[in-house]
């Protein structure tokens, strides 16, 4: 066997491992990816905890109320941060790609896919936090308003879920009901 | 598993990977959503009479803001379910 | 052993990629939209009285921040259902 | 046995490639753009007589914010329809 | 057996992806000049007698905004037209 | 053809690039904790005898701030450590 | 058999490429000339009888912001056209 | 035909891009503890007298906010100078 | 049958990628200083008599922005005319 | 066929793009100083007599942001002269 096209030479190098070592391989690679969306919850958490300070500065007497509606909002915007966590463990220690039966190279490719579609989390995270810090000072300033406040902003921030949930459903049919297997 | 490098294999590898990209689009109304949550709770804590008005125009908003990633999710719906590439091979 | 990879099979593959990139896109639509829901709740709390005006400024601000979305929607949908570049080879 | 993968199909394969790329500049009149919408809401909220003016500039500006959008776009549209490189091999 | 892909077209493929890389400038000033738009529209609302001053100011601040995103696209034009590195060869 | 290099050491070197690609969510922390770091600041400057809760609430919130950066760090060296995908194979 | 990819090829092919990343930098002034020109309207707009302080100062700092984005054009232009790599092979 | 690439030489490669890739972590305490230097200098500015409790906030809470990146620091230096992966094998 | 492509010709390659990954830093002077630049001119519009202090002010904290912008240009020099890496094979 | 790439020459053509990748650490730096130059000019021209201590806050607070950006450097040169790399093969 001998080929002298550089594209077909990678791609036959790729083929020489065993089918199970460039899944894996790929599943390292995935895993890193949907780390990233740490990048959000990190963001809009930090933007609350500033938000958090300020409205104690602004009304110590309120600062029971407000440092419950800052952990209240950043525990939500930690979603997306413990989503893309769960999936990195599932492609390290639960990997159900290994043992599929099927062509490796795309089973390969979709444990980059599932990783990089985790990504999206960093918006929800930003988002969400953004949400917790805009509601803390809200409620640092009528505390009376509370409840109103948190309803208001764990609607909104719902809303801002939906694209990392997207992108959680791409993530798990790739690592557990990939349809391309079949086609 | 196998390992045979046909053209219709390389095609599904790369659209898994297109998918997964595809996604990447739903940072935006993520961000954008949220910062109309968070002037949503502010404006609802300022004029708690004008909730209903508030939550209206932040939720219409925040439908706008969602179309991209929804585009995002369609393609990526149809690389893997309905790939029409490789039926043009 | 053969090799089965065609140029038209590296062509839609590599499509796949580019359609899934272009959708990257909507990241901007998404927060720019998200601000002026946030925005546009804001301003119809404080002046409920001129919420048509409000809405109806968000919104037509809205539909030109969606242009770049959709052409990014537009070179995807080319690129996976009415591609051209396999039909110059 | 035969590689059928071509120099052309390669600049084609890459031209998807960098047509998806080119559309990712659209974020920034996306982000842009939204801002302007949100802005301009704001200002016809307070100065409801102002709005012909504030609803002016807010386009005015919008338009000039659209330019490196479309550059993006271009630039996809002669890859994808008009690919001057494979003229170049 | 025959190699198909020579040296020349793994530039020009490479230069397409060059050229979409290069787009992405025009992410900056997209963002920059929506920017710059709304806070015209907010200034053109509060103060409408400046309304010249104010959109010439805009209008100047974002033709300098400009500048990078035509880099961008220079060096895309260079790269599909007019490619200086197939003649190094 | 010889292939030297064996599954196990394909799997290692992409799990120093996983390793590398989990750090980045540390972009998140740095930019949030700095935000709170400088609202605390100005709080602390603007209310003197509350620095005792101010920094106190800063603190608190810049710790749930962290999580994601650990994540990151653990799957890290986990990749690096306690490789558990060469058990796999 | 003749494989016709040589070193100094594959060298012009990745200079494609980087001079594509480099054009990238550009993203920062754009965001960053067009906050300025935001800000500098708006102070246009409240101190009018300052406009020549206003406009010169936002020139002066939006000058100082292009350095970056005319850093990544020379290096893409050293890249294309005056590309030292070729010779030191 | 013999390849002269070990494994170990390519995970020892992977980690040099490793590393590179953990260090772009430090992009979010570079923004972070700018922003919080910025608020720093402004509320020294307008409360001179609580000089030392804002320095002190400042700096703790820029602490807290470097811990990100000397985790992409460390990891990179493991990969660099005390490589794991290498041992695995 | 010759493969023309030597290790030198690859560090070569990857350094133009590796010059053009390291131009990208200049997106964090651009964004800073054109932030700078509109405070600055938003202050001098404020405070005209203070427009000395105020633009040295600037300048020097847009000085001091600058280095990550210069490390990344020098890094990039380095790699392109006095490459140390084709010297250690 | 021989090919002539060694193990040592692929590690140090990954060194270049890790070199690269590191210098992007440098975006944050230059925002953050960026910002606070900004908001130093700002609270100078408030409080031109407090300009000792507002300049001294934001150069001792930029001094804490620029260190992520100078751990990218080290990195970068460890990588371009003192590679550790090559050695453990
Ligand atoms: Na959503
Ligand atoms: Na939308
Ligand atoms: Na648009
Ligand atoms: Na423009
Ligand atoms: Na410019
Ligand atoms: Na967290
Ligand atoms: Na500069
Ligand atoms: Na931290
Ligand atoms: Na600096
Ligand atoms: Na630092």
């Amino acid at each position: 066997m001998e080929s002298s096209n550089f594209i077909v030479d990678f791609l036959n190098w790729l083929m020489s491992f065993e089918p199970k070592a460039i899944v894996l391989a790929a599943s390292a690679i995935g895993a890193g990816f949907a780390m990233i969306a740490g990048i959000g919850p990190g963001i809009g958490q930090g933007y609350a905890a500033g938000k958090g300070a300020e409205a104690v500065s602004r009304n110590p007497k309120a600062l029971r109320e407000t440092t419950m509606v800052m952990l209240l909002g950043a525990a939500v915007a930690e979603t997306s941060g413990i989503l893309a966590l769960v999936v990195a463990l599932i492609m390290l220690f639960g990997n159900p790609l290994v043992n599929l039966d099927g062509n490796a190279f795309i089973i390969m490719a979709s444990a980059m896919g599932a990783g990089l579609a985790m990504i999206a989390g960093i918006g929800p995270g930003i988002g969400q936090g953004y949400a917790a810090g805009k509601g803390t000072e809200a409620t640092g300033k009528r505390p009376k308003m509370q409840s109103q406040i948190v309803r208001t902003m764990l609607v909104g921030q719902a809303v801002a879920q939906t694209t990392g949930i997207y992108a959680l459903v791409i993530a798990l049919v790739l690592l557990f009901a990939n349809p391309l297997l079949n086609l | 598993m196998e390992t045979l490098i046909t053209g219709k294999a390389l095609i599904l590898a790369c659209s898994a990977i297109g998918a997964g990209l595809a996604m990447i689009a739903g940072i935006g109304p993520g961000i954008g959503q949220g910062f109309a949550a968070g002037k949503g709770a502010e404006a609802v804590g300022r004029q708690p009479e004008s909730q209903g008005d508030i939550v209206r125009t932040m939720l219409l908003g925040a439908a706008v803001a969602e179309t991209t990633g929804i585009y995002g999710l369609v393609i990526a719906l149809i690389l893997l379910f309905a790939n029409p590439l490789v039926n043009m091979l």
